[in-house]
């Protein structure tokens, strides 16, 4: 190897693996800045703010995995009911209130529905 | 007679130009190795959505006077290699991904970067071993190195700019090590923790807000890409995926981005990259290298990740279960899978498959801010 | 040492051609334009199927030296939007949109037609007005114009042709004022019309055979082709879309025309017309002007529409609901839905939809004829 | 604006609308004409021309639109008895015949459906 | 008035530039011809999934002025016939074709082979007869006679090359008559086969392993190319096609490459070649010539797969059925199941549909290879 | 027709159907040595190796074709419990086996349904 092309190698790899962890480096600590902010804010919201999905991704379930069943078109029905309880619940009764709309959260597939889907398509 | 002798005359000029007569024994070993890559993709499953289409594109360059190798001036694989050669097809390809990929693991634990930055390791020490075996240019040895990103596109989208007829090797040799990522990962994860550091289990990962993951891939783009312009169509097409899919609001564009479109160029990409290994630039004591080097690439990478993962495990006072390093070389999903099975073998009640993907989706990002780094510095 | 100097070189030199060094006050004011229209059309829904991949590449373009406007003379963008400057991806649109829908309502009732008609006023006065501002040529105010036809491929076709340089802000332009449609036409159909004839009911449509359905693309594309040659490859391409819809016989080349070849076309002409909206050509008076001229142009084509079908309501002895003029515009369905809306506040058991379906896909040829015409004389 | 500019305008809005106009007043004409052919080609030959597929929107509905449920494979055997009987009812039963093929008639698609349909499809 | 003069200046300038006043009388013929296919696709289902695309395209290419022909320099179609005069659409749509078709019955009895050679006997009379007539070159007569292959992307992409001013008047000839198969094959069929023949009930084709359909198509693409390496594009893709439907591990691709890619090729491919029949080539004697030798063409290669069927019979000893000879024609799968009626209505016991199937796709591999010959020899 | 035309065509018929009836009785000879070979090796085989799946195109099935109803999701245990009782049949009771995996044999679409297939696809 020649002193140029060692050089070279060197300094390639000392350039290389220094912008990569300044931009992840970066990242993370933007990312973390916003998470923080946006737990903050929904934290302060959580009363009016409804609307907000959020996803919990139970990577900790002990028990068995299972599947939850799709949701099919058919259920929808019932699943606008049990929602509507739920809200129930989480308002209280007796304050009067209409479901005006309910949008399937797409976020909420289970970790291991999510880790199936993320086998079929593995090669990319 | 005329006609006879006119006959035997025409059937002499199709013999003369049939394979039978011109084929070279660089062809023939060339159509037994495609066919071995065929066998590797059907019966042993190494990847064969890319690997099928490439070893076929491996065995068409190789037919003789077919005209079907990228380098010839016209046919087929000529136009369809264009996309390629263009750098069109990586992004496209991971546009569809990002329709695919879920960044929640990352955004609730955003440390997974740094693993995802630590993995690329073994693309710089892998450039520097190409430079020392002192057979490849810098940008050859940069393409070689990238392997070790052990993301497909990214291998191919730099290889197309600094080492076009290095792409054939580079590209079996990405795919079959990304297929053999169970195999490759485990004895090195092993080899460089305790069996305290695989039985750690960790905290349950934070619920994350669409909004959050609506303005990740809009804040990703821009960071990586003024940092790094590029990685920016890399990058930027990974991100769009990714919002038409956290957006929610052009499901039939995302649906069509990471089925048809994705399959489509799939093919397309995987003919016609096969078709850049004519036998006279495969047949080389480099290929042997690139694959032995990549081989290397996936090993440093391992070891990149799961080392710093230890420096994370000790940093955190034991929080951080180190075996999530190893999922930073990206080969999204299996990385992440091979980390939650050697950890489930220690302690049956351990899911790290969660907090493996955070460090998987880094390790995409990370390899393009590599390829990123390797175009400008050597282009 | 040396090997410090030059890896301080290095970084210097990344850093020298980084986002961070380069980026100009144009180009970070554009990245806030594009997360602005980002916003408006995930959390507002403004038309997200083509503003969320138009503000995406408008994002991609304005990223330093990442090369990725429309007018690099290379990368991905540059490719992708070779299909806008030559022509092809609006009328395959169009084709797509030929396959969903359905013409019947017109051919039951043909009158529709000159409320189409009509409603291209919009386009007209509007460059009228373009040209009066003093600052545009008559090539761009024609492209200015046709935004009144609310039709984003026929904008987006004209001004490829005759002003492509003022791609980005016709359609943002275009497509936000179609999004804005519920907002913007009902004050002023109530402005024009009397609470009696909002309150017409119209009788109901005749029933119209499957021949009649499968001649009708047949003919009008002959028809309109024979008097606009220009407005040939929009037309005839809808009324190929619509011929392969109706025949019955050939539901799987529909199917596909609709469904994953209109989904790639738009992905790419979304981006790649989102990407012309460099800073230096957006950031001018000339954007402030066309976004106001649009209003001007939506506004004065509701009008044409409504005032003809005033017209017909007086000649028709009060059997016509001027309301469904305002759905000449086109920007299908969302103007016959307003129609329908208007009309049934007036009279709860008032349905106008279907009749308001006839002048609505009317105006896309018509705003296509009117784009024939513009190409015609000022090409 | 100069005089020029003035006249181009004039010029360009003047011929513009008169072609814009005289093309859909010719197609008035020509889809009106083609039709009411059609009316009386189909009047004369509604005895002899059952296969003609007409649609008949139902704008006029006075009740509350109600989207009908679409009709499944599964269902598929009903509606071929269904259909049978409808067509027993209009031949008048004792003839004797046999359903050969049922084509579902892709443009029975009820008015709100297809509104519904267009609604998603709205932004080209 | 001066604007007044202006105005009837642009309306007559309109009027000067419409198809009313430059339409030639054979632009009208050719859109009546355009109108009589579409009405042959829709109402008579002659192959409509590319008549209709074909009949359309040659409508456009023949509205006056409109720019919308093959052979414009510009313009939509002049960029679809790209795919066309590259030799790009065909190969791809036999990718499609390679994913739907089981070679199982053929691998079973690959006597099937035989008879789809001895049915190519028509596209080499044919060849004949077209130079006999004297008015066509030797490259346009073979690509008359390629229409006896039965096959359209094979005689468009033979003509493509070969004679690409003939691509209108061959496709449609070509698909024509695939339509016609069920009216043209059986009075043959029945004339050169006696009642006795027709009669015979072929014993069960023995069970045929994956392992084998899998080696099938990396076989053929082998010893084909290696003989024909003008053949490899078309036989090639076929195989790649046929490969990943066996392999049965790439089904997102084999899904694509038979569905949306597909279709959308088609529609590209009908549409642009459609477009190159312009009146001024379409309406010749030479057209004329080429409808009557296309209907020679299926004539002979019918006969010529029948006559070899009851060469087999006899050698055979009464085993073979020589009415699969005529599915030997490939137009798969239509002329195996002609095969099957024929056979049927002599013995409704007897279902020679799979034993037709074999001859059936073998008569796809014999008309890429007559192909790859005729080019190979006169190119 | 000149001469030079006659010669040209009889040499391009006489090449043309040489070469293609060559390359197809290569073909033949090619498969059918394949053919047997595999016979041979499944049938020595065929005690050891139960993954080799065939299909047998029951071309002869004199009975009237009746499409079998396709398998569905649900069906699968159904199936699996049938394929093990075959697989049982086939090795003798009381060797004690596991099944480990069954994948749906691909090639097994019944004729008849295949052929409906190819008739959808037929003008490619
Ligand atoms: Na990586
Ligand atoms: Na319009
Ligand atoms: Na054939």
């Amino acid at each position: 190897m020649s002193p140029e092309s060692l050089e070279l190698s060197l300094v390639v790899i000392l350039t290389g693996l220094v912008v990569v962890f300044a931009a992840l480096i970066g990242l993370t600590a933007l990312i973390w800045a916003f998470g923080k902010i946006f737990t903050t804010i929904s934290g302060k919201g959580s009363k009016g703010d409804k609307n907000e999905k959020v996803e919990a991704p139970k990577a900790e379930t002990k028990s068995t995995p299972t599947v939850s069943a799709a949701v099919t078109t058919d259920e929808e029905d019932d699943v606008v009911a049990a929602i509507s309880a739920a809200v129930a619940c989480m308002l209280g009764s007796g304050k009067g209130f209409v479901v005006r709309s309910i949008r399937r959260v797409k976020e909420s597939r289970p970790v291991w529905a999510q880790a199936g889907l993320l086998e079929n398509t593995k090669p990319f | 007679m005329m006609i006879v002798d006119k006959f035997v005359a025409a059937v002499q000029g199709i013999l003369q130009n049939s394979g039978f007569v011109n084929v070279t024994w660089q062809q023939l070993v060339m159509i037994g190795i495609a066919c071995v890559l065929l066998y590797l993709a059907i019966a042993r499953g190494f990847e064969p959505l890319l690997l099928l289409p490439i070893a076929f594109g491996m065995l068409l360059a190789n037919l003789p006077l077919a005209n079907l190798a990228a380098s010839s001036e016209t046919g087929l694989i000529h136009y369809l290699y264009m996309g390629v050669k263009l750098g069109i097809y990586p992004p496209l390809i991971f546009l569809g991904i990002g329709c695919m990929t879920d960044f929640g693991p990352l955004i609730a634990n955003p440390k997974g970067f740094l693993l995802g930055a630590a993995a690329q390791l073994g693309i710089f020490l892998t450039f520097f071993g190409a430079m020392a075996l002192g057979i490849f240019s810098p940008a050859e040895a940069a393409s070689i190195g990238i392997i070790g990103g052990a993301d497909g596109p990214t291998a191919i989208y730099v290889t197309s700019i600094l080492a076009p007829h290095l792409l054939g090797p580079i590209a079996v040799a990405a795919y079959s090590y990304m297929a053999l990522v169970p195999i490759i990962q485990p004895p090195i994860m092993k080899l460089l923790t305790t069996k305290k550091e695989r039985q750690v289990v960790m905290t349950q990962l934070r619920p994350v807000s669409r909004t959050e993951k609506i303005i990740f891939p809009i804040l990703v783009t821009i960071v990586v890409s003024f940092l790094v312009p590029d990685a920016a169509s890399l990058v930027g097409m990974l991100m769009l995926g990714n919002l038409m899919r956290e957006s929610g609001v052009v499901e039939r564009l995302s649906k069509t981005a990471q089925n048809e479109l994705m399959n489509i160029i799939t093919i397309f990409l995987g003919v016609s990259v096969g078709a850049t290994a004519t036998g006279e630039v495969f047949l080389s004591p480099q290929t042997l290298a690139i694959i032995c080097l990549g081989l290397v690439a996936f090993g440093f990478g391992t070891a990149g990740g799961v080392l710093f993962g230890k420096l994370m495990y000790i940093f955190s006072k034991g929080k951080v279960n180190p075996l999530i390093g190893s999922a930073g070389v990206s080969a999204v999903p299996m990385a992440a899978r091979v980390s939650q099975k050697v950890g489930q073998k220690e302690n049956p009640g351990n899911f790290l498959l969660m907090h493996a993907m955070g460090p998987n989706v880094a390790g995409v990002i990370g390899s393009a801010v590599a390829a990123g780094v390797l175009i400008a510095v050597l282009k």
